[in-house]
């Protein structure tokens, strides 16, 4: 049981925008170990909700199985949630996205439910650009089935039972920019700054923006010798700082030339990315997946904003979908009627 | 040689190679029979080729308005030297054989119970046109044209056909016609014309059939107008035969009846998923989401659906799904027909699973069922079957035409609204208040602070809390089968006709039969041979999984009873072993799965063996494949 | 108040938060008491979940050597407040409940008709215990030192037992015994000890468990060491509760038993998948190329794996699969058992498929069966799927000890090595030349020239060649079919028993009952109970599927035959209604499905209802989930 | 039908070092369409088993579903071949490998087979690295379903029907390359002078060997517009030459110093690959992945051998299998006996 326990908060919560207090983006209370990196990122999720002041019943919350993919029980509790199928998460999110282009999708997986069985749907989602945030909380393990090595787990890393993995881990991170995602970023569950304003921004985004968390999972991946423990994240970490200034508020921080790049989303927010290196663009491809190769080579942990087309047109986009809700359509929209039907019986003599 | 006689009655075969343009002059032969006004039904019968292999199109005209396969072919047209041994041994007796004589006839093919009559096809494409492509294409349309003449085809019907075939290309019409003639004379000159087997639109004992101006098209274009008629907003779906035409439909009438008129933007969503978990994937995300949502697909598509299948009737979650069936397994063969998916699609997923099945027998029901498929997936929030086969999907069938009441309202089932959600003071999703096993749904969005719950398989309580409890467990099942229970008076009834008289039956025992889907019109045609014979034998047909009590009834009325189906393991017969309570020595299995349809004659003759036979146990005869 | 009394006979149960290393010792206290030679059954009731959620332990102890669940509990161990309240009432008149007293028993909870022990299980180890983890978990080991003084077990076997479990961690011994001590000083002190349930190793009637020199182990454990004697080479999965431990198992095996002395290089391959579909596949790969292969799942991955199972069934392909059932579907239960993929697994894939099941119903079997299986799929070329459950496979059964034969000899069935395929002058893969309906293989780089095909689904004849003919399709089918008869004779027997004697029986009726897998051991328990009220009931254990003939001829020798098992639908009944031919009335079904082990009460309950009720079909009583 | 009906060869058949002729490397007749690109590719992979001297037996021919997944049929037809299950092809191959791994295993597929239904196992095939050559035939649709778009379809290609692709299409040599494929090449099913040494040199190399071959679909996607046509894939061609040299056989050919590049297999054999820009080192992923997006940017098809990693590992190195098959041990190498058996009990007491 966790010692993070959304009901139990300061009594004068601040309200936001729409007059809502954290503690209306609460869920139930977390049932995964004490510690599991897991509950933070339901923290940075509950926190960046409330700092957009964004309805939580117009959010709908999607999952796999997995550890993992139970956190949306641990967040959001006005919110409809969906614990579908192992690995197939995406296929649901993309069915409910076109159904009503109203709502904000939010898609939380682990790397098991991803990389592993879920590669395929994960491939597929990025290729249609489906209108989501997408969170894959990353311990390199599966947690839920006591901690085999997931597709993410890093080549030589030690399990806990002193076993080292023999295959390349797969990173989703250089994988979704290659196919094409709108939006790539990577995180650490323990870096709660740097974590909240991406959330926020993901959310902001219009299309596919994926963010890759690295989140230790305390009982089965987070000895000595797991590339993916809190210590040796910590030791590796190479974060490029974010802050998210949401539309139609002003910027206050500035920060020196060069190394800041702002980036401007399609409804005015405005992103500002402080890199690690200046001759690094955050809208280049070839820049982000040169950097990732880089950082992977060294064995360090570059998380930040790795990539974002603020153009982005997404699968609604596409689809040409009406603006109305498909699911808010009824008969007039919809039928036809007899007259027509009466024509094409004719086309058929 | 006693030729074959027949006004309006007999069956012709085409044997052709495929990818070379037979298909729609065979098509041409068989809209022109039924522009006639001369019942007619023709069967594509092709390889899962592309191009180069041996396909077969078999048209059978049927005065009584038949449509199912008789069996025997009557007048065998054989354009396909690689078959041509098998195809002019499939002629039956006194029937015709008709062939492409620039190569003369193999001398050890001959036969003289039979009538041939060459036509140096070839030959004459070669000498009346130049263009290679035209060459090919147009020998189909010659030997129409001799068809024409030896059987009465009303010429000037064929060449309305073309022109409206041609239309936007009319250049192609003239060579087309000529074509034609070429045929038609070439037989009036050299061949006696007509043949005792032809067409008079004169003598008609299927006026039904007229003067419910019957309509020609295949069920997988119903399917589709269902879709688009019941509301569907969103297909998803993964190419596969002989699935694939009912998405094609769906996409053709969507883009032009479900374009909003201001806008031009889309009522509709397709999406070509990568592969069948996917698709289903997306119909169990959209349809939760509250969209009309569906997916068609085959076995293999199936299998690949069963655990999302599953999950969506722990979960309640409707879903439409329309299986044209095809044989088994994965690289099996993909272009034949069968019924058998039943206990795959009833039974789908690990657990304790039922599904709602639906089987229609003709393009009518297609689109009546499909409609109906939406309302039933939303009444009862389960995942909805509809049981076709690529013999109805893919074929042109005469069917009565489809008809729309604008009354029509969707029923989108128990869904609370806002408003229904601020008078609701207590709410759990899975409370059944009303105690027919259905409970109140809501959809994400609807309401700022009440109706919001997090969808899961089983372990839940009624309130939709998490629950691990056994108790919570059982009552949620138990209440899944409840539900179940409601389903049979929603489902649509089986079918029973009126018994044929038959002056001194042969047989006292009280014999029936049952059938569904695509076994219906031979079997219709077998039990009226029968009763001919001195067999009265009720029928009914059945619509719909759970079954209506009245098929309890019906095969408790009766001695013994016949279970026609297209697969080797009488699966509908299992099926009803397993849900209703029979003795199992009354249902007899007739069955075919061959691959090609079954036809009137195989049912006919396993119905008489099985009468002499002592034990009236599973009779499984080697099917007839022609 | 009567005190429930009972020596070596009697319930005793856990109640835990799971990651508190409750697990541990609650299996020491159960090992201890099978040390002393008495006949005990502990059962793990776990959350799907890592830490946190309450979980129980239930240890039954019987000294007719009963290993299956009797139902209600006798003495409740409860260190968890969360579900206190339950686990207090559940107790049975009578009985006994031991709890932290660290904090006082809400008044609401106490009950009079049961006697409390309180033990401040918290405050004790505070106090002893300086390091946190300790102090938490060296709780359960001060509780078992308690109920070592309650119900006298053997402490010395205790203190091995530590030693033992903490060998290279010897520093932790001290604490551990220590913590022992403590417990059961504190008992001695403030408890009647022993209680009126008590064990006592002198007096057993169950000598037979003795003799036999029973070991402790679970089904999943067993099935690996299966695969290892078996032959089985690749093992490819996919994680998932409750089959996990057997591929874990395996690899702990292998990596010991399957190393090449001279080299360190492993004959075995361990591929961990990417999801079931592809452990199916590398499965069906290795097989096709000859190696023995196997996967371990639960009901979401047989779902997964259909599609592949109906190529392999058509195929042709050797497949072993072993099934650990747990409570359906997905985001089901996945830490609870039932019995309910039968159906999914009998005829798991679209199109006509059946495939050999067999149903272990002890460890012992479990490693038998394992073996077999891979005799059995390379014999008839087809999956073989092995139905074990949670409740088997995870669990420590006591069970003869396994036994090898050294002269056993792996038989690869019908495969034509070099020299057979220079004799053999016509050979075809699926010709039927001895009339079993099973072919002969050949495996790839076998012959240069020889012996080389191309594997498919079902498009193809007797020569393997590609084939579309309905004339061939039917050939191979019916031969398929064939097949499946000859498995009949191939798979293990039902068990039956002699019947028990019973003085003046209460009803004419002959009866009969069946089962298999984990529903047995309760199953002849609830028998021998009835038996005692004067109903006798023949037994017979269904061990496979196809099912033997002495099945049918048991079910037509009794009126009336209980069909006992785990699951909603009664699976189980369906498959024999379908398979043989019985009045569906004879079979009546008795159910648990509550996702916790059916027990011996719940089916005499349920057998007594129905032999009251007047008709004899399917009853469905809400089973009880204690 | 095709016209490619390899029975009809010259009678007087020149024999290579086995003494089989070419015509013992043929399969059955083709029934592709006349002119379809997978002929093409049928008959390199025959010419190259020829000139490579491997006996037909040794090979394993694996498959899915497709025009593409029939391929098998019409080549070796002295080989095993298994028509599995669509897009599931790679699993079947790596149970096959390393079920026995002295023979060699070439699996044939289609982009449909691979990037749309067979993406997630394709991107586990590649991570374990299993000893196979895995060829694409890539026309950028579903031929045997008739010629919807598939996943690698390009973006804005038209179809048949006269529709346009929406969607990008997955680049899957890019994707083999970042996912670490030891050997990845693209090819031309038109350009047999590359074809047939890649495909020689994919057989010999130590590892998993991806060849993406265009291979255009004359029935459904050969139109004006489409951009896997013959015309498209002639005119965007940028094809750097390669030639095979198998161990003990001595270099003839010359080239010009600096654009060749010379490769050595772990068995000997040799690759001379002639590339587009002296500065691209076929033995590195960065300058792989920049060429591609650049000739992807550029509309060019790149094809030659793009990535190679002649010191690759496979899988049976990775699970340390032992040297001898594993489908042929027997009792004495697998059964521990009844000895080690009556131990195990005493543990378990
Ligand atoms: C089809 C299917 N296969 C296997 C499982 C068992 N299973 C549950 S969660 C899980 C892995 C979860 O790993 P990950 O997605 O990384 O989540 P984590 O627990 O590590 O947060 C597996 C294999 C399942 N539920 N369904
Ligand atoms: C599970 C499943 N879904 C769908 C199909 C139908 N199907 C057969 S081949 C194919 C696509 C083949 O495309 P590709 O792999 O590119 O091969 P091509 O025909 O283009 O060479 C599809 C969708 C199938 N056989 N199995
Ligand atoms: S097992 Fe690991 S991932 Fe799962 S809750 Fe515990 S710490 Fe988190
Ligand atoms: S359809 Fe296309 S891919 Fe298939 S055989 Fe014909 S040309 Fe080749
Ligand atoms: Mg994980
Ligand atoms: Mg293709």
């Amino acid at each position: 049981m966790s010692y993070y326990k959304p009901k139990f908060n300061h009594p004068k919560l601040p309200k936001n925008a729409l007059g809502y207090t954290v503690a209306d983006y609460d869920g139930s209370i977390s049932t995964l170990c004490a510690g599991c990196g897991h509950d933070s990122i339901s923290a940075a999720i509950r926190n960046a909700c409330f700092l957009s002041s964004i309805p939580p019943h117009r959010i709908a919350k999607l999952s796999g199985i997995g550890c993992s993919s139970k956190m949306p029980t641990y967040f959001l509790g006005r919110s409809h949630g969906f614990n579908s199928v192992h690995g197939r998460m995406p296929s649901v999110a993309t069915g409910a996205s076109v159904a009503n282009r109203d709502l904000i999708y939010l898609g939380v997986s682990g790397d098991g439910d991803t990389a592993s069985i879920g590669m395929g749907q994960f491939v597929h989602l990025i290729r249609r650009n489906v209108n989501m945030t997408y969170i894959v909380a990353n311990n390199g393990c599966y947690g839920l089935t006591k901690g085999q090595d997931s597709a993410t787990a890093d080549l030589g890393s030690f399990g806990k039972s002193g076993t080292q993995n023999p295959f390349e881990g797969i990173d989703l991170a250089s994988l979704a920019v290659l196919q094409g995602a709108s939006f790539v970023a990577r995180s650490f569950s323990g870096d709660k700054e740097q974590l909240e304003p991406l959330i926020r921004a993901a959310m902001a985004h219009r299309g596919f923006a994926f963010i890759d968390v690295v989140s230790p999972c305390v009982t089965f991946a987070n000895n000595v010798g797991s590339t993916k423990s809190y210590a040796a994240t910590r030791e590796n970490l190479e974060a490029m700082p974010v802050d998210f200034v949401p539309m139609r508020e002003e910027i206050r921080t500035q920060y020196k030339e060069g190394s800041t790049q702002t980036v401007t989303l399609h409804d005015g927010s405005i992103i500002n990315l402080h890199k690690a290196s200046t001759d690094y663009k955050a809208d280049s491809r070839e820049d982000a997946l040169v950097a990732l190769q880089a950082a992977d080579r060294s064995g360090k942990v570059l998380t930040g904003l790795l990539y974002l087309d603020p153009t982005s047109q997404d699968l609604n986009h596409t689809l040409e979908l009406a603006s109305k809700p498909l699911n808010s359509m009824g008969k007039d929209d919809l039928c036809p009627g007899s007259r027509v039907l009466k024509s094409i019986n004719e086309g058929l003599r | 040689m006693k030729q074959l006689e027949g006004v309006n009655d007999f069956v012709v075969k085409f044997a052709n190679v495929n990818g070379t343009g037979s298909a729609s002059a065979n098509h041409l032969f068989a809209k022109a029979i039924f522009r006639m006004g001369v019942p007619v039904s023709p069967r594509n019968i092709f390889p899962s080729n592309i191009q180069g292999l041996p396909t077969w199109y078999e048209v059978r005209v049927s005065a009584k308005g038949y449509l199912g396969r008789r069996g025997g072919v009557d007048l065998m047209l054989c354009v396909n030297p690689q078959t041509m041994e098998d195809d002019i041994a499939s002629v039956g007796p006194g029937g015709y054989f008709v062939y492409d004589s620039t190569r003369p006839l193999a001398p050890h093919l001959k036969r003289d119970d039979i009538s041939c009559f060459g036509i140096p096809l070839t030959e004459m494409c070669m000498r009346e046109f130049k263009v290679a492509r035209l060459q090919q294409l147009l020998k189909n349309v010659v030997y129409v044209g001799a068809l024409a003449a030896l059987l009465d085809v009303d010429f000037s019907i064929l060449k309305d056909l073309l022109s409206d075939q041609f239309k936007g290309k009319e250049k192609l019409i003239s060579p087309n016609v000529h074509a034609l003639e070429m045929g038609y004379q070439f037989a009036k000159e050299n061949f006696p014309c007509p043949l005792p087997i032809r067409l008079d639109p004169s003598v008609i004992d299927a006026p039904h059939i007229r003067e419910s101006q019957h309509i020609l098209m295949n069920g997988n274009t119903a399917a589709a107008l269902g879709a688009i008629y019941g509301g569907a907003t969103v297909a998803a779906w993964y190419p596969i035969t002989p699935s694939t035409s009912v998405v094609d439909a769906f996409s053709k009438y969507a883009e032009r009846l479900r374009i909003d008129a201001g806008t031009g933007k889309r009522n509709f969503a397709i999406l070509q998923a990568e592969d069948e978990l996917a698709a289903m994937g997306i119909v169990v995300g959209a349809s939760w989401n509250g969209a009309r949502a569906f997916t068609a697909t085959s076995g293999p598509g199936l299998s690949l659906m069963s655990e999302f299948l599953g999950l969506a009737y722990f979960a309640e979650v409707p879903v439409v799904l329309i299986d044209v069936q095809r044989s088994g397994p994965s690289t099996g063969m993909p272009t034949r027909s069968q019924q058998s998916d039943i206990l795959a699609a009833a039974y789908a997923s690990h657990g304790d699973t039922k599904h709602v099945l639906l089987f229609p027998a003709t393009p009518r029901e297609c689109f009546d069922m499909t409609v109906q498929a939406f309302d039933l997936a939303e009444q009862l929030q389960t995942p909805v079957i509809m049981m076709s086969d690529l013999d109805l999907g893919m074929n042109d069938w005469m069917s009565p035409p489809l008809e729309w009441d604008d009354d029509y309202e969707m029923n989108r089932g128990k869904v609370l609204d806002k408003d229904a959600l601020d008078e609701a003071e207590t709410w759990g999703r899975y409370l059944d208040v009303d105690g027919d096993g259905i409970c109140y749904r809501t959809l994400p969005g609807t309401h700022p602070d009440k109706g919001a719950f997090f969808t899961r398989g089983s372990s839940k309580n009624g309130m939709a809390v998490y629950s691990e409890k056994g108790d919570d467990y059982v009552e949620n099942v138990d209440r899944l089968l409840r539900k179940f229970e409601t389903a049979k008076s929603y489902v649509p009834v089986p079918k029973v006709h009126d018994p044929i008289p038959v002056k001194k039956p042969k047989t006292k025992k009280k014999l029936g039969a049952l059938f569904f889907g695509t076994s219906a019109s031979p079997s219709y045609e077998a039990v009226e041979i029968l009763a001919e014979e001195g067999y009265p034998i009720d029928v009914m047909r059945i619509r719909a999984f759970p079954f209506h009590e009245s098929l309890d009834a019906f095969i408790h009325e009766h001695d013994t009873v016949f279970v026609i189906e297209q697969n080797r393991d009488g699966q509908m017969r299992q099926l009803i072993m397993n849900e209703c309570h029979i003795a199992p020595d009354k249902l007899t299995s007739v069955l075919n799965y061959s691959g090609t349809p079954i036809t009137a004659r195989t049912i006919a003759r396993q119905i008489r063996r099985a009468l002499n036979a002592t034990s009236a146990d599973v009779v499984k005869l080697h099917p007839e494949t022609a």
